[in-house]
């Protein structure tokens, strides 16, 4: 078993970071063992990263049909469950489930977007964590995780590529 | 039309557009610290003298309320409906601004929303705090109210979703959450960047709001799919509300309610409030505190000016619509109505409406210098919302004294709501004062992102601003 | 015999339950006395869930309608109409629904008190025993013809045993009287029909039965005479025969309930009621054709609608109908008999109806008597408080009556009380003139009274109306009838009877051999429990349609004070003359104008917009002898040179609800009576000062609506 | 496969039980006299709070019927309208009941008037706001809490225990005397037939000195209220709003 090492490199500029990692690429380090860290959002494209996954949309949809089913529930099925009549009005209107139907469907689907952040996330999260926070000063930084054997070939070259600092990553408490 | 006081068009540009006049992130994001921590005593005073409004009217008020009863307002029949409904519809248009500038402005990418979106969002969010406080104040056994709640019961007496009050409260309750999601959202990377500069209890708060956000590629990811969803979903969201909250009135079989433009024509309303209030909070902001002048500009008074004046002919549109359907109808309920309005004891709040709606935006929002001046806008806004405030009165307590049974017209005098309605007012300004002290009002990631995509492209001889699309 | 059976057993036989239409059969119960037993012994009867009706007489005012009272658990629940009873089959008027709203009064007197005149209820209760006595001592103390007693307009038990008692002691009768009585005109239409028909009787003017009603101010669908049997013939008046629905017209100078529902209402000068009638006699007679009758022969019939300031048309289009009618009737009341031309007025009108109408009665007598007992007139009480006033009177008992707030002040009654040693209220509630008594031995409430109550008019029957507790005693009250009994005990005067359900039984027994009554018994128990259940005795009375002299009638000119204004003072259709301390009929709108809780004066918006007035502006209204201040209504119907005062509010005490509510309008009633003694208070004239205060009236109705205020359409 | 009930989704716009009447009243005006008798019978029967000067002068009061009047004309040619007793007309298709959130006025099936359940209200006065008879009353105070009104301490006693008396915060209205109709049917039923024509009657109805309110079922051709239904000058007010009143006014007479 290779004992992993994590470097933390930081950049000031978009430029340097993208040739970084396409230096590391070279390196032999797999982007699955890089990340990047910015407190801008910086699209995958402009650093030439493979596109991360996301499964919020899937879980908006999923929180959209469970609110649509609640909704079809509170519209369609609560008012059979105690029939009162009103304004002789049927008991279930399809206008009135409309209405129902659509506020519902819409919470469901706007609580499970924000829930998807927090699962795809892991939020919250408090634990330590590799981190500095010169990157919501504008800086960009890459976390690599290499061979120890690979660490100092990998730092000399980002140093080389403009990085401002390379240092061994250490989890703290943010 | 370039000032001729400025040769070079790059320095007149970064003047005139924050877009073009980037500062180092760590710089603004110092600024907006430092404008979270710069409280002079004045900011005290005036937030111990609203916590003591608010107590009152709140407190105090709303308990003598609670426990004598609903006759201490001014309501009565017919006025079953008084000032608590007014306040809770002019609330809720005062919410419609925060979602209409984020989300709808972020749909079609209209850049000069970016440094105010925040501030517009907590109108949005503590705008619904108050709508909610004015509908429970309004409900004559609040204690109850839970009645209306769906929850399962042994009963199995589910609410009544005929109610367009059962289709109010999952529409606020939904636009209510579904806003302070939103709002919360792109607040996560702000709080990120406070904690990384906060100590002390500042920092705990930081931290504890910031849920260990870091900025990986994931986090931005998926922070960035789920607010285009939202900005798309919360739109239909927010129309809903404001039209339901229209349905309220429009389902009566009422004269002069019952009409089927009630809809739009509230929800036009709303944001017609809603952007006069924006602009106020912005000139205030501006104003009072610190480094707030490089990042509001006239450019984005001017930008929700035109706003304001399109909104307020759109409202003008409606209010006509509205008025010559109901008018040319020729309903002996519906005339007398509209005469009651015009020509009853409380004529001059239609014509105050109309001249604070119309007249007022149309004759000052057209010139591109008055509209870029703070202290102007922020008198429009004000005349705007008390046009609003009185479109709302007009609309409920005087239009319900005119009824089907002339036998028991009457005219509405307000008691209690005064008072509370004050209340809410002080509660809404204290609460976004505080917030001011505690949440970054300018969104730096967003303002860093706009600047990173702007720049100056020369097109021949002139020198034009472009933006790039980055996302 | 002897054996005792519990009251409760007692009310439970005499009560009209649903299920006891198996009445007594013959023999009725064992025992006359009655019993009170703790409520901790629970008679079935009072479970939950489980009502018991008890009969009784409405003594709200004086006409004697018949009540069931719908009692539970001891407590009376509602009080409905007796469909027995002949005066109002089973109906009810406000005042009457409202009666338990006395009963349970917060401010009813709860004990006997030592009131020594205090401005205010004193505090000091006695126990009944020395109450019994001091009454006892007053009467060995005094002078027969020292002691006097006023009493109320209904002719009761109680005012029998005033009578058999002054009687027996030699003193002068009870007197009785009130302020409808007042405002009735009572004495007048007894008078007149003395004059016309040799009978001092009241009318009854059967509406039923006729066709074409004209009305000459009588306000008979309100308060007047016997209001609920009145308007249960005005419905049928309405309703009509075969299916042709009955007119009604009324002639008055200010809109009254009653000329609300006319189909038209023609207004007149005051006073000039009695030259009306006769004008429309001489217009039906020419109508109808033969003879003329001696009555009309000289009046001007265009002079007389001139004097009126009434269109010629409308008088003749009435004519008209009523030759035309076949049963016509006139009737005349209210204003029109206040005047100095009353007894004239009154038989005027008498004469239209002796000529032509086949609807005009006079009422059948009361059961055992031969003669119509009348209420004293205005004048006659004139005289009594002068009397009170030389200080001849000692001690004055005083039941069932407020004169402190009744009589006119003019008549100077309060003044008057001050020379009078000992005065003794037998009130229920803390009225007026209880606080300026000595002492208040308050009388039970009348849902908790025996009695009974002669009827006088409203009905084709002789009516003696019954009365029994529907629930025992509230607070700590004692018939009136039995301390008169006891102290008379104590101070020896001879009395053969030991109670009050003793005397009642006594003066019932001569009716038990009657024959052809409502019902029959074999003796006095059995015709006790009889009278109780079905709430009353009466007798079916053959009316017969008077026979006049065919003299001339006169129609002088009414007399008038000198001032701006005529004043037509008229009692509240929802008060009454003592409805102020009711907290429901204070919030029920009245009628015409729907104000509630408060006095007002009604002026004509012309007069208004001349005077400078406006809706709510306070006025004062001043005549010769008094003035008063209260909110103007601008009233659509009513003569521009008439202003209307409602009599009823006006109260300096009378409990919570009424006290310092509103004004009282016979404060500016001179002392001028008319041929019959009544006071002629429609003859007062005032003027109108603004005071630049303002006061709101309460009303139900809405002066936007109804006004078009605020909307631009004002008057 | 399954239907879909039609009835259920309000496809056919409402329910066919909703055209039947059962419970209704006649009201004729021409014989009214605005004696003001059927409201206090009804305060009386129904523990209708009052609530004082001020309170009544300000559209407050609590009266579950009025008598309405209007003028028409001048002087001296003025004429009062007919008085217009006007009270929940126990609306077929109420437009109070889908409007409450809270099920707190509903059409009772059983009955077919129109109910409100005291204990369910929240007082959001929708309503009220929406009855066009405007015959719903609020209560605004604690009327009828003896700690609030001290009058009531004793008044309390008369109060007819087979009504709620109610508290602060809610609405309330004519219930068509439904206490009494209850009544009558246990009693109908335990003696195993049908309530008879006139065996029982509301509060207001039994008042009237003048029987201008008459009260019975509808749905019985037999029965006085429809025969004086079926006279034909009946008119139903508001009618054309759809509501489908109970109470019919006679405007016979002029």
């Amino acid at each position: 078993m290779t004992i992993e090492k994590s470097l933390l490199a930081v950049f000031s500029d978009l430029e340097p970071a993208a040739d970084a990692i396409e230096q590391l690429r070279h390196l032999g380090v797999h982007d699955d063992c890089m990340n990047v860290i910015s407190g801008v959002p910086v699209t995958e494209a402009m650093l030439g990263r493979p596109n991360q996954w996301t499964n919020v949309p899937r879980l908006a949809m999923g929180g959209a049909i469970l609110g649509f089913i609640a909704g079809l529930f509170l519209a369609f099925s609560s008012p059979t469950s105690y029939e009162i009549q009103v304004g002789g009005q049927g008991f279930a209107p399809v206008p009135v489930a409309i209405v129902v139907v659509f506020e519902l469907t819409m919470l469901g689907m706007l609580l499970s977007t924000f829930l998807g952040v927090f699962l795809d996330s892991y939020f919250p999260n408090y634990r330590p964590m590799h981190y500095v926070p010169e990157v919501s000063d504008g800086k960009i930084a890459v976390l690599i995780e290499c061979p120890q054997a690979d660490e100092q070939k990998i730092t000399d070259a980002l140093k080389k590529l403009g990085a401002e600092s390379v240092q061994m990553a250490e989890a703290q408490h943010l | 039309m370039s000032d001729k006081k400025h040769h070079n068009p790059e320095e007149h540009f970064r003047e005139q557009h924050l877009m073009l006049d980037p500062m180092p992130r760590g710089q603004m994001n110092d600024m907006v610290m430092e404008s979270m921590h710069t409280t002079s005593w004045k900011f005290w005073v005036v937030a111990a003298i609203l916590a003591v409004i608010s107590f009152i009217g709140l407190g105090v008020d709303w308990y003598r309320l609670i426990m004598e009863g609903q006759g201490l307002a001014g309501v009565m029949r017919p006025d079953y409906w008084g000032i608590f409904l007014v306040n809770t519809v002019f609330w809720i248009g005062i919410s419609h601004a925060g979602t209409f500038i984020s989300a709808i402005l972020r749909v079609f990418k209209a850049e000069f929303r970016r440094p105010f979106t925040r501030a517009a969002e907590l109108m949005t969010t503590f705008g619904l705090v108050q709508a909610g406080f004015s509908i429970f104040m309004h409900m004559g056994r609040v204690w109850l109210s839970y009645w209306l709640m769906p929850y399962p019961n042994q009963r199995q007496l589910w609410p009544n979703f005929h109610s367009p009050l059962s289709w109010d409260l999952l529409a606020i309750t939904t636009y209510l959450l579904s806003s302070t999601m939103y709002l919360f959202l792109p607040l996560i990377p702000d709080m990120a960047m406070a904690r990384d500069r906060s100590t002390g209890w500042r920092k705990t708060f930081y931290k504890v709001l910031a849920l260990g956000f870091r900025g990986t590629e994931g986090e931005w990811a998926h922070l960035r799919t789920a607010m285009n969803i939202f900005a798309f979903a919360i739109i239909p969201v927010m129309f809903s509300v404001h039209t339901i909250v229209s349905w309220d009135f429009a389902m009566a079989t009422r004269p002069g309610w019952s009409s089927t433009i009630f809809g739009p024509y509230f929800v036009i309303g709303a944001l017609h409030s809603g952007m006069g209030a924006v602009v106020m909070v912005l000139a205030v902001v501006r104003g009072t505190m610190k480094h707030m002048k490089y990042f509001i500009r006239p450019e984005h008074f001017e930008g929700i000016a035109r706003l304001m004046l399109i909104i307020s002919m759109a409202w003008a549109y409606f209010f006509f619509n509205d008025y010559i359907v109901q008018w040319y109808g020729g309903d002996k309920w519906t005339k007398t109505l509209l005469h009651w309005h015009e020509a009853g004891p409380m004529g001059w709040m239609w014509f105050a409406m109309l001249i604070f709606n119309i007249a007022i935006p149309w004759s000052i929002l057209w010139n591109k210098k008055w509209r870029s001046t703070p202290w102007l806008l922020f008198i429009v806004g004000l005349l705007i919302n008390v046009g609003m405030w009185f479109e709302r009165y007009i609309i409920v307590p005087i239009s319900v004294t005119i009824n089907r049974m002339p036998f028991t017209w009457r005219l509405y005098q307000p008691g209690i709501e005064v008072p509370m309605g004050i209340g809410t007012v002080a509660f809404f300004i204290l609460l976004y004062m505080l917030a001011s002290r505690l949440v970054p009002l300018i969104p730096v990631w967003e303002v860093q992102e706009g600047q990173m995509a702007h720049s100056l492209t020369k097109f021949g001889r002139e020198t034009v601003m472009t933006v790039s699309e980055l996302e | 015999m002897t054996q005792k059976i519990s009251r409760r057993d007692f009310l439970k036989l005499a009560g009209v339950g649903a299920a006891t239409t198996a009445v007594l059969t013959g023999c009725g119960p064992a025992a006359k006395f009655v019993t009170r037993q703790p409520y901790l012994k629970m008679p079935e009867y009072t479970y939950n869930g489980e009502s018991t009706y008890y009969a009784t007489t409405c003594r709200e005012c004086a006409a004697a309608c018949g009540l069931v009272v719908r009692t539970m658990q001891g407590r009376a629940i509602k009080v409905e109409g007796n469909k027995a009873n002949p005066v109002n089959l089973g109906k009810t008027c406000a005042r009457g629904q409202t009666t338990l709203q006395g009963l349970y009064n917060p401010d009813r007197v709860t004990a006997p008190t030592k009131q020594g005149r205090a401005k205010d209820l004193s505090g000091s209760a006695m126990n009944w025993d020395d109450a019994v006595a001091t009454v006892s001592d007053i009467l060995k103390k005094y002078k027969a013809s020292e002691i006097a007693f006023l009493m109320g307009t209904a002719p009761d038990h109680l005012f029998d045993l005033a009578t058999d008692l002054t009687g027996a002691m030699g003193a002068s009768a009870p007197v009785r009287y009130g302020a409808l009585s007042m405002f009735e005109g009572r004495a007048t239409l007894a008078q007149a029909a003395q004059e016309m028909f040799g009978q001092p009787a009241l009318p009854f003017f059967d509406l039923a039965s006729a066709d074409v009603v004209v009305s000459f101010g009588a306000n008979f669908l309100e308060t007047w005479v016997s209001p609920v049997a009145y308007t249960r013939g005005y419905s049928k008046l309405r309703k009509g025969h075969d299916r042709r629905r009955g007119l009604f017209f009324q002639f008055e100078a200010r809109m009254s309930q009653t000329g609300s529902v006319a189909d038209e209402w023609i207004a007149l000068r005051p006073g000039t009621e009695g030259l009306v009638a006769l004008a429309l006699g001489k217009l039906v007679a020419e109508a109808r054709g033969g003879s003329m009758p001696k009555a009309f022969a000289s009046v001007n019939v265009n002079e007389a609608a001139e004097k009126a300031g009434v269109e010629l048309e409308a008088l003749h289009v009435i004519a008209e109908e009523f030759a035309k009618a076949n049963a016509p009737l006139a009737i005349v009341g209210g204003p029109a008999l206040a005047h100095s031309n009353g007894v004239e007025t009154t038989k005027a009108v008498y004469a239209l109806n002796a000529a032509f109408s086949s609807s005009f009665f006079l009422s059948p007598l009361a059961p055992g008597e031969d003669v119509y007992h009348r209420p004293a007139s205005a004048q006659e009480m004139s005289e009594f408080v002068k009397k009170l006033e030389s200080g001849a009177v000692k001690a004055l008992f005083i039941h069932g009556v407020n004169p402190a707030f009744e009589l006119p002040k003019s008549l100077g009654f309060e003044a008057a009380l001050k020379n009078v040693e000992t005065v003794i209220s037998f009130a229920t509630f803390p009225d007026e003139t209880a606080l300026l008594s000595d002492y208040i031995f308050p009388d039970h409430h009348a849902l908790e009274s025996f009695g009974y109550q002669r009827a006088y008019t409203g009905a084709n029957a002789s009516v003696l109306s019954g009365l029994q507790p529907a629930v025992t005693p509230f607070v700590d009250t004692k018939a009136t009838a039995d301390v008169l009994l006891a102290a008379a005990a104590q101070a020896g005067f001879p009395f053969p009877y030991a109670d009050e359900f003793a005397f009642i039984q006594g003066k019932l027994q001569q009716f038990v051999p009657i024959a052809g009554g409502s019902f029959a018994a074999p003796e006095i128990n059995a015709f006790t429990a009889f009278f109780q259940q079905f709430g009353g005795w009466w007798k079916q009375a053959d009316l017969v349609a008077p026979t006049a002299s065919n003299g001339a009638v006169n129609a002088p000119e009414a007399e008038f004070e000198e001032g701006e204004f005529f004043l037509i003072p008229f009692v509240s259709p929802t008060l009454g003359e003592a409805g102020a301390n009711k907290p429901w009929l204070q919030e029920t709108a009245d009628p015409t104008t729907t104000v509630m809780w408060n006095t007002w004066v009604e002026i004509n918006p012309e007069t208004a917009h001349e005077l400078g007035v406006e809706n709510d502006d306070v006025v004062k209204i001043v005549s010769a002898a008094g003035e008063v201040e209260a909110s103007v209504y601008l009233y659509p119907a009513i003569r521009p040179d008439v202003i209307a005062i409602p009599f009823g509010q006006g109260h300096t005490a009378y409990g919570q609800f009424a006290a310092g509510r509103g004004v009282n309008p016979a404060d500016l009633f001179g002392a001028k009576f008319n041929a019959a003694g009544d006071l002629a208070y429609a003859g007062v004239k005032v003027r109108v000062e603004k005071t630049g205060k303002k006061q709101y009236l309460s009303r139900l109705e809405s002066k936007i609506g109804v006004y078009g205020e605020g909307l631009g359409e004002e008057h | 496969m399954t239907t879909i009930d039609l009835n259920m989704v309000g496809a056919k716009g409402a329910l066919v039980e909703a055209a039947e009447g059962k419970w209704g009243m006649v009201i004729d005006q021409d014989l009214c006299t605005g004696c003001q008798a059927c409201v206090t019978a009804c305060a009386m029967e129904n523990n209708i709070a009052f609530v004082g000067e001020e309170d009544a002068g300000y559209g407050r009061s609590m009266h579950w019927i009025r008598i309405e009047r209007f003028w028409e004309g001048h002087y001296p040619h003025v004429k009062m309208t007919h008085y217009q007793p006007m009270l929940c007309q126990q609306c077929g298709k109420a437009p109070c009941e889908p409007v409450c959130p809270a099920f707190a006025t509903v059409h009772s099936q059983s009955e077919q008037v129109n109910v409100q359940v005291y204990n369910r209200c929240v007082g959001t006065r929708y309503c009220g706001n929406n009855c066009p008879y405007q015959v719903r009353s609020f209560n605004w105070f604690d009327y009828n809490d003896e700690r609030i009104n001290k009058a009531i301490a004793t008044l309390k006693h008369q109060f007819n225990p087979d009504v709620t008396v109610r508290r602060r915060g809610i609405m309330e209205k004519c219930s068509f005397c439904i206490q009494r109709i209850h009544k009558a049917q246990d009693k109908a039923k335990s003696e195993g037939r049908e309530v008879a024509d006139g065996e029982f009657t509301t509060a207001c109805a039994q008042a009237c000195p003048a029987d201008a309110i008459v009260f019975g079922r509808v749905d019985n051709p037999e029965s006085l209220v429809s025969q004086l239904m079926a006279e034909g000058h009946g008119v139903q007010h508001l009618s054309e709003l759809g509501t489908l009143p109970r109470v019919t006014y006679l405007v016979g007479g002029q």
